[in-house]
C-alpha cells in the first residue's frame, strides 16, 4: 500500500514537471507582453488583424513574410512597384557591375527601432545570417561574398551570373536586422528593424504577435498606433471572426463569402489578383498530351470564366500566360483561352481521338481517352477546379478523374512518369523578375519542368535573356517565350490566383501591394474615428 | 429471437432504415440514375426546392444524389473497416486467450500498445503519410480498430474457456481448431459483433473526422464525410452542404448504436423472463 | 391469535412472453414465536413469497390478495409507514450473503446503518453488535467490523448478515434459502446458527427453502410448495415423516436415503396453467377428475392439504 | 484381474497449496467407487487429473496398465477419450450456441462418423438409453432443464463408448426429484454397458445409496474407505 | 509501460519515415521554398546535412532516442526553429487545460445526468435524455463545434469565433470536446446506476429499511461509479484524439493542432513528440484511472 502511494506521488511529480516548467518558460519567454490589450484607451489607434497563417516565429530570415510584409518591421533593401517594377528601399540604388559583381547603395538615414543607425555592416550581417539559416535564399540569391565598401555601399559576388539579384532584395527573408536582434550567444531574441511598426511583444502561447508604431520611421508618419497580429488558420474562422467585430483587418475569408460579407454594414471585401496562377501541367511523355493538338483541345474545352465566377467567386482571373498582366514585362498580346468546344472537337478529332463506341469517350485504336487529374488541397480552390475541369473536358469526350493527394505523393508519381495533369496553384513572382519562372518551367533543364517540355528555341532565348542587362530587351526576349509556350500549352493555365482583403469600413488608407507574397501592411493605414 | 428483436418499436425502425439504407447503397451504382458528379455551376449552392430536395452543393451537384450516391461509399468503407478488424481481432483475441502464457504475454502486449494509441491520432499518423484515398482510409482504420476486437475477444475466451462445454470438448479429443471454431468463437463473438456494430458509427465518425482535417478521401467521391468536409466552407451562405451530410452520419451512427444496444439487450443472458422464479 | 397472515396471495410477473404466475392463490398463517418452513423446488415461488412480505418485488410484479402482519395490513401500506416495518420489525437474512453486502463498504458502516435506521446511538449499537457476533460464534468480532465484505468466508458472510438482521430485534426474521449452493459441512454450520438464534432470540422465523433436510431439523410447521401453490401445510414431523399430498410423498421417495425413486415429468408452464391439478401429469394416484377439476385446500388433522384425494 | 484404473501416489500443488499429498486409489471394472469430501479437500483435482484437464506433479494414473501422463501424443488420442467426465454445473455444461442433436454427435464427427444412416441410429440408440426424447434434440440448452442437460451430456459421453467415467458432483445443482433421475440413469448405463464410475460428491447419503466404495478425502489425503 | 512507450517510439519513427515524398524534400518545401516549388540537388543536400537526414534511419532513431532519454533533446522543429521540447512545453498547457475543463463538464454533466435518468427510469425525462444522449454520441465532433461557433460567435456573439487566453476562448471548444464524453458517461452512470440498483446488497439496504436517499448515496452511488471510472479512461483517450479535431476548429494552440499542422509540414521531430505526449498522457491517465479504480475498490486493493 505504501508502495502505492509512493507511485502516485512520483506520477503526480513527473505530471506536474511539464505544466510548470512551461509556466516557466511562459513568463520568460514573453518578457514584454502586454497583459492587458483590452484596456488600451480609446484614442490609441489599433488594429486587431487576422492572418491567415499561425504565427509561430517571428525570425525575419525565415518568417519575412510576416515581419517584414504584414508586421511591417522590417524592410529589404529593394521594394517594387504594383507593376513589379523594381524601386527603392532601403538601397537607393543599385547597379550590376560586371556579370558576376553586384553594387549596392543604401539610404543615409535609417534608423533601427533601437535608436541605433543602419549602417553597410548590418546589412552584411543580415544578408549573411539569412543565407546561412534559409537554403531557398542562398539558392535564389548564389552570393559568394558581401564587401563593405564604405558605411552605406556595399559590393556583392555572385558565384555565377545572376541577374535576377536585385528582385531577391525585395524578397522578405532578406530584410535587414540589427545585430542587437540576437543575443550573445548568437540566438535570436526579437526582430530590431527598421520598418514603420516595432516589435513589442509575441506571445508565444497565444501565438499574438504585437506591433507599435516606430515614430522615427525614415519614410514618413506611420497610420497606428499599434497593430495586434492573431493567426487564424481556417478562413471560416476569419470570416466570423471578422462579422463577430473581433477583427479589423483580414484576407483570404471563404471566397463564397466574399459577397456576402462586402453587403455586410460596415465590412467591406476587396479582391485582387497575386502573384500565382493556377497551372495544369501535362505529362508530355503520355501518348495523348505529348500531341499539342490535344493540349490546346483541353484548353480551348475549359470554361475560364466559369470558373473563375463559380469556383473562385471573382476572387482571381482567367490566365493567359505565366504573368499577370500587370506586371510590366508580361506580354499584353496574349489573351486567355476562350471555351470553344467546336474547336476542342475538331482537333481532338484532327488528333485522331474519336468517340466510336458510342460511350461518350473519345477513342483512338481501341485506347478511350482517359486520364487523371492530380491536385492537393492545401489551397482551397484546388479541389473544386479539378472537379470542374473534369466536368468540362468530360463534355468534349475525354475522361478525367480528378484525385486530391498530399503534396508529397503527387511529387513521387510525377518523379515516376506515372501521371498525367496536375493542377497546382504556383508562384510566378517569388522575385519580381520573369526569369526565374520562365527558367524554372519551360527550359529543357528547368526544376519545376516535369512534364519533359524542350523547345531549343526557348532554351536559347532565356539563356540570351540572362546576360542582357537593359530591361527592355530583356522583356523582349520573354515576351517571345511567352508567345511560344502559350501556342504550345505544355502548361496549360488557368486562372490568376486572387486574394480578397478584408476590413471594417473604419479602416482607411490601405494599399494593396500585388507583389507581396500574400499581402502588405502599409504604413499609411490608419483607423477613422 | 426475431420475434424479440421485431418487439421493440425502436429497433424495427432502426432496421427497416438500415435495410433501405443497404438496398440503396446496393442498388445506386447499379442503377446510374445520374451522375453523381455532374455539375451544374449556375445552380450552385441552392436551398432546398421542388427540383432539388435538399439543395444543391457548391458545384451545383444536387446534395440528395449525392447523398444516395454516398451511401455506398460510406458504408462500404464502414463495413470494410469492421470486417477487417472484426476478423483481425476475433482471431488474434482467440488465440491469445485460448492459448494463453507466453503467447497471450506477447499477442495482449501488441494489443495494448495499439490500444495506447488514441484512435483518430493513429489514423490521422496513418493516413497523414499514406495519403488519401478508399484503401488507404480502410486500412489506417483498421489498424486502429482492431485491437479493441482483440481484447474484448480474449476476455470473452478467457471466461468460457474454463466452462465445462469446453474441457468436455477437450475430454472428448477435439482439436484446438475445432474447440476454436465450434465452442469459443460461436459464444463469444455476439458480444464482440455487438461491439462491431456500434462501432461502424464511429468508424463513420472517424471517416469524417478525418476528411475534415483534409486527409482522407477526395472530395470528387461522394462519401459523406467528404461532403460535410467540403461543405464547411459554406457553412453560412448555403449550410445545407453541411448539415445534410452531418444529419446524415448521425442519423447512421444513431441507427448502428440503437441496432448494436437492441442486440445487448437481446443477447444478455439475465435476460430470460423467468428469472424472477 | 395469528401473527403472519397471508391470504390468498397471488403474484404475477409481467414479461414480454406473458404474465408467469410466480404464485398462485397461497394462504397460510404463522405465530409469534413458531418456525414456519416453506419448502419447494426450484421454481415453485417460494422466495417470491418472502419478498412480497417485504415489498421488495421487481415493479412488473402484480401482487393480489392480503398480507397481514399483526395490525397492519402490509400491501396497501405507503412507504414510509413500510420503511418502518422493514428491519425493525420484519428482517430478511438473503439468499446469497455474497452479494448482499456491499463490497465496496467496511462492514462497520454496513453495520452502522442498522442503529441509524433504529436512531440507536452509533457506539452503543457497534458495541451491542460485537456482542451479537461472539454470541453467533465469531471469533474476532472486532476485526471483522474493520474488514471488507470480500474478507470473509461464506459462512461468516452469512452469521454477519443475520447479526445485522438480529440487531434489530426484529419481531419476523425471513430467512430465504439459507442453505442454498452449500457443500454438506457448512450446512452444518448454518444449521448450527440458526438453532441458536431460534433458541437464543425466540422471535418468529420464516424459513424459506428447498432442503427437506434443513426444514425437517428447524421448522416447526412446514408448507410444500410446488408450482405456484401449496400443496400442503402441516407440523414438520408429520409432513415429513407422513406426507398427505402425492407430490409430498414423490419429493421425499426421492431422497437418497428413501429409495432415490426419480420423480417423472416436468413442472406446467407458469403462462397457461392447465385446468385441473398442477401436478396431475406427474401423479401416480390421479383420477379424471384431477384432469378437469382444480383442487381446493381442504383441512386435515392439524394441516391444509390441496388435493382430490382428501 | 489388474484394476481398470489405478492412482498411484497422486501429488499436485497449486501455488504452494498442496491440493494431493499422495492419492492412492483403484476403481475396478464396472464399479461405481465413490469419493468424499469437504470443499477443498482435493477431490475434484482427482477427477481432473484422472480426465487429463490437469498434470500431477508426481505420482502415476494407469488406465489399463499403462500410465496417462507417460504416454506419447499417439497413444494419447487412442486412450483418452475412453476417459470422459460430466460436470457439476448444467448451465454451463453444454454449448449454449448448439442445439442438443449437434452437441450429442459432436464427439461422433471428431472421431470421424460421417455415415449419416448410421448416426441417426446410433443418436436414437443413445437418447432411449438417457431417456430423451427425440423433440428435446431440436432445442438449445437455455431451453432444456438441469436434468435434461444432464442427460444429453451422458449421451454425448457415451456416443464414443467410454470405459470410465469422471462424474464430478452431476447432481449437486439439481433438484431432489430431478437428481433421483440422473442417478438411476447413470446405473442403468452401468448395467447395460459395464462402465465403471468415480462418483464425487459431498452428499454422504446419495454416494452411500448408488457407490460400490467410497474414499474419504481429507486435506489431499485418504482418510478411509467404505464399502457399501 | 515502458515496453509500450518504446513501441510506440518506434512505430512512430519508422511509420514517418517510410512515406512517400521524401522526407527532407518535403519538410523543405513547406518551409523554405513553397509547397508547389522543386527542389534543387543542392538544397537537399546542403539541407539533409543540417538537420542529420543523411544518416541510415535506425541510426537516426537511435540517435534520437538517445537525446531524447538523457539529454532531454527531442530535435529541432524543422518549421518552427525551435527545439521540439520547447515547443512541447508551449503547447501542452493549452491542451491540458481544455482536456481537463472538457473532462470537468463531461464528468459532472454525465455522472449527474445519469444518476437523474435512472432514478426517472422509463419516465419522460429518461426518454428525453437517452434520446439526446444518442445524439450527443453520434454527431460529429468537429460539426459541433462549428454549430456552436455558429449560434454562440456568429448570431449571438456571446463569445469569441476562436483563440485563447481567456475564459471565454476556453468556453466552447471545452463544450464541443466534451459533449460526446458527456453522453458516453451519462449512458454508462445510468446503466450502471440501474444494474447497481437491482444487486442484492441494494435489496438487503432496503429490507434494513434505509430511506431511498441513504440508499442511493452510501450504498448505490460509489458501486455505480466503478464502470463509470473505467469509462473515463478511455474516454479521456477518446478526448486527447479528440481534442486534435477541436483544436483545430478553434484554432487552439495545444499538442493536437500542433500535430495536425506537423503532419502536414511533415515536420518530423514534431510529429514523433506529439504522438508520443498523446500516447504518454494517455497512459497516465490510464494509470491513475487503475488508482482510482484501487482506492474504490477494496476487493482489488487486497486481493
Amino acid at each position: 500500500m505504501k508502495n502505492k502511494i509512493l507511485s502516485v506521488l512520483l506520477v503526480m511529480s513527473i505530471l506536474a514537471v511539464p505544466v510548470l516548467m512551461s509556466g516557466c518558460t511562459d513568463s520568460s519567454q514573453t518578457t514584454n507582453s502586454d497583459n492587458n490589450p483590452t484596456e488600451e484607451s480609446s484614442s490609441e489607434q489599433t488594429l486587431t488583424l487576422g492572418e491567415m497563417w499561425d504565427i509561430e516565429n517571428i525570425d525575419p530570415a525565415s518568417a519575412g513574410t510576416v515581419i517584414c510584409e504584414k508586421a511591417a518591421v522590417t524592410e529589404t533593401l529593394v521594394a517594387a512597384n504594383p507593376d513589379f517594377s523594381l524601386e527603392p528601399g532601403l538601397a537607393i540604388t543599385w547597379e550590376q557591375v560586371d556579370n558576376l559583381t553586384w553594387r549596392f547603395d543604401l539610404r543615409q538615414d535609417v534608423s533601427f527601432h533601437d535608436g541605433s543607425m543602419m549602417t553597410a555592416e548590418d546589412v552584411k550581417f543580415s544578408l549573411e545570417r539569412t543565407m546561412n539559416e534559409n537554403p531557398r535564399v542562398k539558392s535564389m540569391s548564389a552570393i559568394d561574398s558581401i564587401r563593405v565598401i564604405d558605411d552605406h555601399t556595399l559590393e556583392i559576388k555572385t558565384t555565377e551570373t545572376n541577374p535576377i539579384l536585385a528582385g531577391v532584395m525585395h524578397y522578405p527573408d532578406t530584410s535587414i536586422i540589427s545585430e542587437n536582434s540576437l543575443d550573445e550567444d548568437g540566438n535570436f531574441v526579437k526582430p530590431i528593424g527598421t520598418g514603420p511598426y516595432s516589435f513589442e511583444s509575441f506571445n508565444e502561447q497565444t501565438r499574438v504577435l504585437t506591433v507599435v508604431k516606430n515614430e522615427n520611421w525614415w519614410g514618413g508618419s506611420v497610420g497606428l498606433d499599434k497593430m495586434v497580429l492573431k493567426g487564424m488558420p481556417d478562413p471560416n474562422t476569419r470570416a466570423m471572426a471578422i462579422e463577430n467585430g473581433e477583427l479589423d483587418f483580414t484576407v483570404d475569408v471563404p471566397y463564397s463569402e466574399t459577397d456576402r460579407i462586402d453587403a455586410i454594414e460596415g465590412i467591406n471585401v476587396e479582391k485582387y489578383s497575386t502573384p500565382r496562377v493556377y497551372k495544369m501541367d501535362t505529362n508530355l511523355e503520355d501518348e495523348a498530351l505529348s500531341d499539342v493538338r490535344v493540349r490546346k483541345a483541353i484548353s480551348y474545352a475549359i470554361n475560364r470564366d466559369d470558373i473563375v465566377e463559380h469556383v473562385l467567386y471573382n476572387v482571381g482571373s482567367p490566365a493567359a500566360g505565366p504573368f499577370l498582366p500587370s506586371m510590366t514585362w508580361a506580354n499584353k498580346d496574349l489573351k486567355p483561352y476562350e471555351q470553344d468546344l467546336d474547336k476542342a472537337d475538331e482537333l481532338l478529332s484532327q488528333a485522331g481521338w474519336t468517340d466510336t463506341d458510342g460511350d461518350g469517350i473519345r477513342d483512338k485504336d481501341g485506347t478511350p481517352l482517359e486520364l487523371e487529374l492530380l491536385t492537393y488541397a492545401a489551397r482551397p480552390g484546388l479541389p473544386p477546379m479539378s472537379e470542374t475541369i473534369a466536368a468540362q473536358l468530360k463534355d468534349v469526350g475525354i475522361s478525367v478523374s480528378p484525385k486530391v493527394l498530399e503534396w508529397g505523393a503527387i511529387s513521387d508519381k510525377r518523379e515516376s512518369g506515372n501521371w498525367d495533369l496536375v493542377l497546382a496553384a504556383y508562384n510566378i513572382a517569388m522575385v519580381p523578375d520573369p526569369f526565374y519562372v520562365l527558367n524554372n518551367w519551360y527550359t529543357s533543364n528547368g526544376p519545376d519542368n516535369t512534364p519533359g517540355y524542350s523547345n531549343a528555341e526557348v532554351d536559347a532565348l532565356v539563356e540570351e535573356a540572362k546576360y542582357i542587362r537593359d530591361l527592355d530587351k530583356r522583356y523582349e526576349k520573354f515576351n517571345q517565350v511567352e508567345e511560344i509556350v502559350y501556342e504550345e500549352q505544355p502548361k496549360i493555365l488557368i486562372a490568376y490566383y486572387g486574394c480578397a482583403i478584408v476590413k471594417k469600413d473604419s479602416v482607411k488608407n490601405y494599399v494593396f501591394d500585388p507583389t507581396a507574397h500574400d499581402y502588405r501592411i502599409n504604413a499609411g493605414m490608419y483607423i477613422a474615428q | 429471437m426475431t420475434g424479440k428483436i421485431f418487439r421493440r418499436k425502436d429497433m424495427t425502425i432502426s432496421i427497416l432504415l438500415l435495410a433501405l439504407l443497404v438496398v440503396v447503397a446496393i442498388s445506386y451504382p447499379l442503377l446510374a440514375l445520374s451522375d453523381p458528379n455532374a455539375i451544374d455551376l449556375t445552380n450552385k449552392n441552392l436551398a432546398p426546392s421542388a427540383e432539388h430536395p435538399l439543395g444543391t452543393d457548391y458545384l451545383g451537384r444536387d446534395i440528395l444524389n449525392r447523398l444516395a450516391a454516398g451511401t455506398t461509399t460510406s458504408l462500404s468503407i464502414a463495413a470494410g473497416v469492421s470486417a477487417i478488424s472484426l476478423f483481425v481481432g476475433v482471431l488474434i483475441g482467440c488465440i491469445s486467450g485460448y492459448y494463453g502464457g507466453i503467447i497471450d504475454e506477447t499477442l495482449s502486449r501488441i494489443i495494448d500498445i495499439f490500444l495506447s494509441f488514441p484512435g483518430i491520432v493513429f489514423a490521422l499518423a496513418i493516413m497523414g503519410f499514406l495519403g488519401g484515398g478508399v484503401i488507404n482510409l480502410i486500412l489506417a482504420l483498421s489498424v486502429v480498430h482492431w485491437a479493441k476486437y482483440a481484447r474484448l475477444m480474449r476476455g470473452q475466451v478467457l471466461s468460457i474457456k474454463e466452462n465445462e462445454y469446453v474441457l468436455s470438448a477437450k475430454i472428448i479429443g477435439a482439436g484446438d481448431f475445432h474447440i476454436m471454431r465450434k465452442h469459443l468463437i460461436p459464444n463469444s463473438v455476439a458480444t464482440v459483433i455487438i461491439l462491431a456494430t456500434i462501432d461502424i458509427g464511429h468508424v463513420l465518425l472517424s471517416i469524417a473526422a478525418l476528411n475534415f482535417l483534409g486527409i482522407g478521401l477526395p472530395a470528387d467521391i461522394p462519401e459523406w464525410g467528404a461532403m460535410l468536409s467540403a461543405g464547411k466552407e459554406f457553412m453560412r451562405t448555403s449550410p445545407y452542404q453541411t448539415i445534410f451530410p452531418g444529419m446524415a452520419i448521425t442519423m447512421v451512427v444513431i441507427i448502428f448504436s440503437i441496432i448494436g444496444e437492441g442486440l445487448r439487450d437481446i443477447f444478455d443472458p439475465n435476460d430470460t423472463g423467468g428469472e424472477y422464479l | 391469535m395469528s401473527y403472519l397472515n397471508v391470504s390468498s396471495l397471488c403474484v404475477d410477473f409481467l414479461t414480454e412472453n406473458g404474465s408467469v404466475k410466480a404464485v398462485n392463490d397461497i394462504s397460510f398463517e404463522m405465530k409469534k414465536g413458531e418456525t414456519f418452513g416453506i419448502i419447494g423446488e426450484s421454481g415453485s415461488g417460494k422466495s417470491v413469497i418472502g419478498q412480497a412480505i417485504l415489498r421488495l418485488l421487481p415493479s412488473n410484479a402484480v401482487v393480489n390478495g392480503s398480507i397481514s402482519f399483526g395490525a397492519e395490513d402490509l400491501l396497501s401500506l405507503d412507504n414510509k409507514n413500510m420503511r418502518q416495518i422493514r428491519g425493525r420489525e420484519i428482517s430478511l437474512i438473503p439468499q446469497n450473503p455474497a452479494g448482499s453486502l456491499n463490497p465496496l463498504l467496511k462492514n462497520k458502516i454496513q453495520v452502522a446503518e442498522v442503529f441509524e435506521v433504529m436512531g440507536v446511538n452509533k457506539k452503543e449499537g457497534i458495541k451491542s453488535v460485537l456482542g451479537m457476533l461472539k454470541n453467533l460464534l465469531m471469533k474476532e468480532p472486532a476485526r471483522i467490523l474493520e474488514n471488507h465484505p470480500h474478507e470473509l468466508s461464506g459462512g461468516m458472510k452469512q452469521r454477519f448478515l443475520a447479526a445485522m438482521c438480529l440487531s434489530y430485534k426484529p419481531s419476523l426474521l425471513i430467512a430465504d434459502e439459507p442453505t442454498k449452493g452449500l457443500d454438506s459441512f457448512s450446512k452444518k454450520g448454518t444449521l448450527d446458527l440458526f438453532r441458536h438464534m431460534k433458541g437464543e432470540h425466540g422471535n418468529s422465523i420464516l424459513v424459506i427453502t428447498h432442503d427437506l433436510d434443513f426444514a425437517l431439523e428447524i421448522c416447526d410447521r412446514v408448507a410444500v410448495m410446488y408450482a405456484g401453490q401449496i400443496v400442503e401445510v402441516g407440523p414438520v414431523t408429520d409432513i415429513l415423516q407422513i406426507p398427505s399430498h402425492p407430490y409430498t410423498k414423490a419429493l421425499l421417495n426421492a431422497l437418497p436415503r428413501n429409495g432415490l425413486i426419480p420423480l417423472h415429468g416436468h413442472t406446467p408452464s407458469r403462462i397457461d396453467l392447465p385446468d385441473g391439478c398442477l401436478f396431475y401429469t406427474r401423479c401416480n394416484l390421479r383420477s379424471d377428475k384431477c384432469g378437469t377439476e382444480r383442487p381446493a385446500t381442504k383441512s386435515i388433522k392439524g394441516g391444509v392439504v390441496r388435493c382430490h384425494l382428501y | 484381474m489388474p484394476p481398470l484404473l489405478r492412482i498411484k501416489n497422486l501429488v499436485k500443488t497449486f501455488e504452494d497449496n498442496k491440493v494431493l499429498n499422495g492419492i492412492d486409489i483403484d476403481v475396478k471394472k464396472g464399479e461405481t467407487l465413490g469419493l468424499f469430501g469437504s470443499s477443498g479437500s482435493g477431490k475434484t483435482t482427482v477427477g481432473r487429473c484422472i480426465a487429463g484437464l490437469e498434470r500431477s506433479d508426481s505420482g502415476s494414473i494407469f488406465f489399463k496398465g499403462k500410465d496417462l501422463q507417460a504416454m506419447s501424443r499417439r497413444e494419447k488420442k487412442k486412450v483418452r477419450p475412453q476417459i470422459q467426465m460430466i460436470f457439476q454445473h448444467p448451465e454451463i455444461s453444454l454449448n449454449p450456441r448448439m442445439k442438443a442433436f449437434d452437441s450429442l454427435v459432436e464427439p461422433l464427427k471428431i472421431h470421424g462418423w460421417d455415415d449419416k444412416c448410421s448416426l441417426e441410429n446410433k443418436v436414437e440408440e443413445l437418447i432411449n438409453l438417457v431417456g430423451l426424447r427425440r423433440e428435446h434434440l431440436a432445442r438449445y440448452p437455455a431451453h432444456l432443464s438441469g436434468g435434461e442437460i444432464q442427460r444429453v451430456v451422458l449421451a454425448r459421453i457415451l456416443s464414443i463408448n467410454p470405459e470410465f467415467i469422471v462424474a464430478d458432483e452431476p447432481t449437486s445443482m439439481l433438484d431432489v426429484s430431478v437428481q433421483a433421475q440422473v442417478l438411476r440413469i447413470m446405473e442403468k448405463i452401468q448395467q447395460e454397458k459395464g462402465v465403471s464410475y468415480l462418483l464425487i460428491s459431498h452428499d454422504i447419503d446419495v454416494l452411500r445409496k448408488v457407490c460400490h466404495r467410497i474414499v474419504f478425502l481429507k486435506n489431499g489425503r485418504i482418510s478411509g474407505v467404505e464399502n457399501a | 509501460m515502458a515496453i509500450t512507450l518504446f513501441a510506440v517510439f518506434a512505430l512512430t519513427f519508422f511509420l514517418m519515415n517510410v512515406v512517400p515524398g521524401g522526407t527532407s524534400e518535403m519538410i523543405l518545401k513547406h518551409t523554405f521554398i513553397g509547397l508547389e516549388e522543386s527542389a534543387t540537388q543542392e538544397q537537399l543536400a546542403q539541407f539533409s546535412e543540417i538537420y542529420n537526414l543523411n544518416d541510415p534511419l535506425y541510426i537516426q532513431f537511435i540517435d534520437w532516442l538517445k537525446g531524447g532519454i538523457f539529454e532531454g533533446d527531442l530535435g529541432m522543429s524543422f518549421v518552427y526553429h525551435k527545439p521540439v521540447l520547447d515547443l512541447l512545453l508551449l503547447r501542452l498547457p493549452a491542451t491540458i487545460i481544455l482536456a481537463l475543463s472538457s473532462m470537468a463538464i463531461a464528468v459532472v454533466g454525465g455522472v449527474s445526468l445519469g444518476i437523474y435518468a435512472a432514478l426517472k427510469e422509463n419516465k419522460t425525462a429518461d426518454h428525453l435524455l437517452r434520446f439526446l444522449t444518442l445524439f450527443g454520441v453520434s454527431m460529429p465532433g468537429f460539426w459541433v463545434g462549428l454549430i456552436l461557433i455558429l449560434i454562440f460567435s456568429v448570431y449571438l456573439k456571446m463569445v469569441p469565433v476562436a483563440g485563447y487566453g481567456s475564459l471565454e476562448n476556453l468556453i466552447l471548444p471545452a463544450f464541443a470536446l466534451s459533449i460526446h464524453s458527456l453522453a458516453s458517461i451519462m449512458r454508462i452512470t445510468r446503466t450502471s446506476m440501474l444494474e447497481t440498483l437491482g444487486q442484492d446488497y441494494i435489496k438487503f439496504a432496503t429490507s434494513k429499511g434505509l430511506s431511498v436517499n441513504k440508499i442511493i448515496s452510501r450504498h448505490a452511488l460509489k458501486n455505480a461509479m466503478l464502470p463509470v471510472v473505467t469509462v473515463l479512461g478511455f474516454q479521456m483517450g477518446a478526448m486527447l484524439g479528440g481534442s486534435v479535431i477541436i483544436e483545430t476548429v478553434f484554432a487552439w494552440p495545444g499538442i493536437g493542432s500542433l500535430l495536425v499542422n506537423s503532419i502536414f509540414a511533415r515536420d518530423l521531430y514534431v510529429v514523433q513528440a506529439c504522438i508520443i505526449v498523446i500516447v504518454f498522457l494517455f497512459l497516465i491517465v490510464n494509470f491513475i484511472v487503475d488508482l482510482v479504480y484501487i482506492y474504490l475498490d477494496p476487493r482489488i486493493r487486497y486481493g
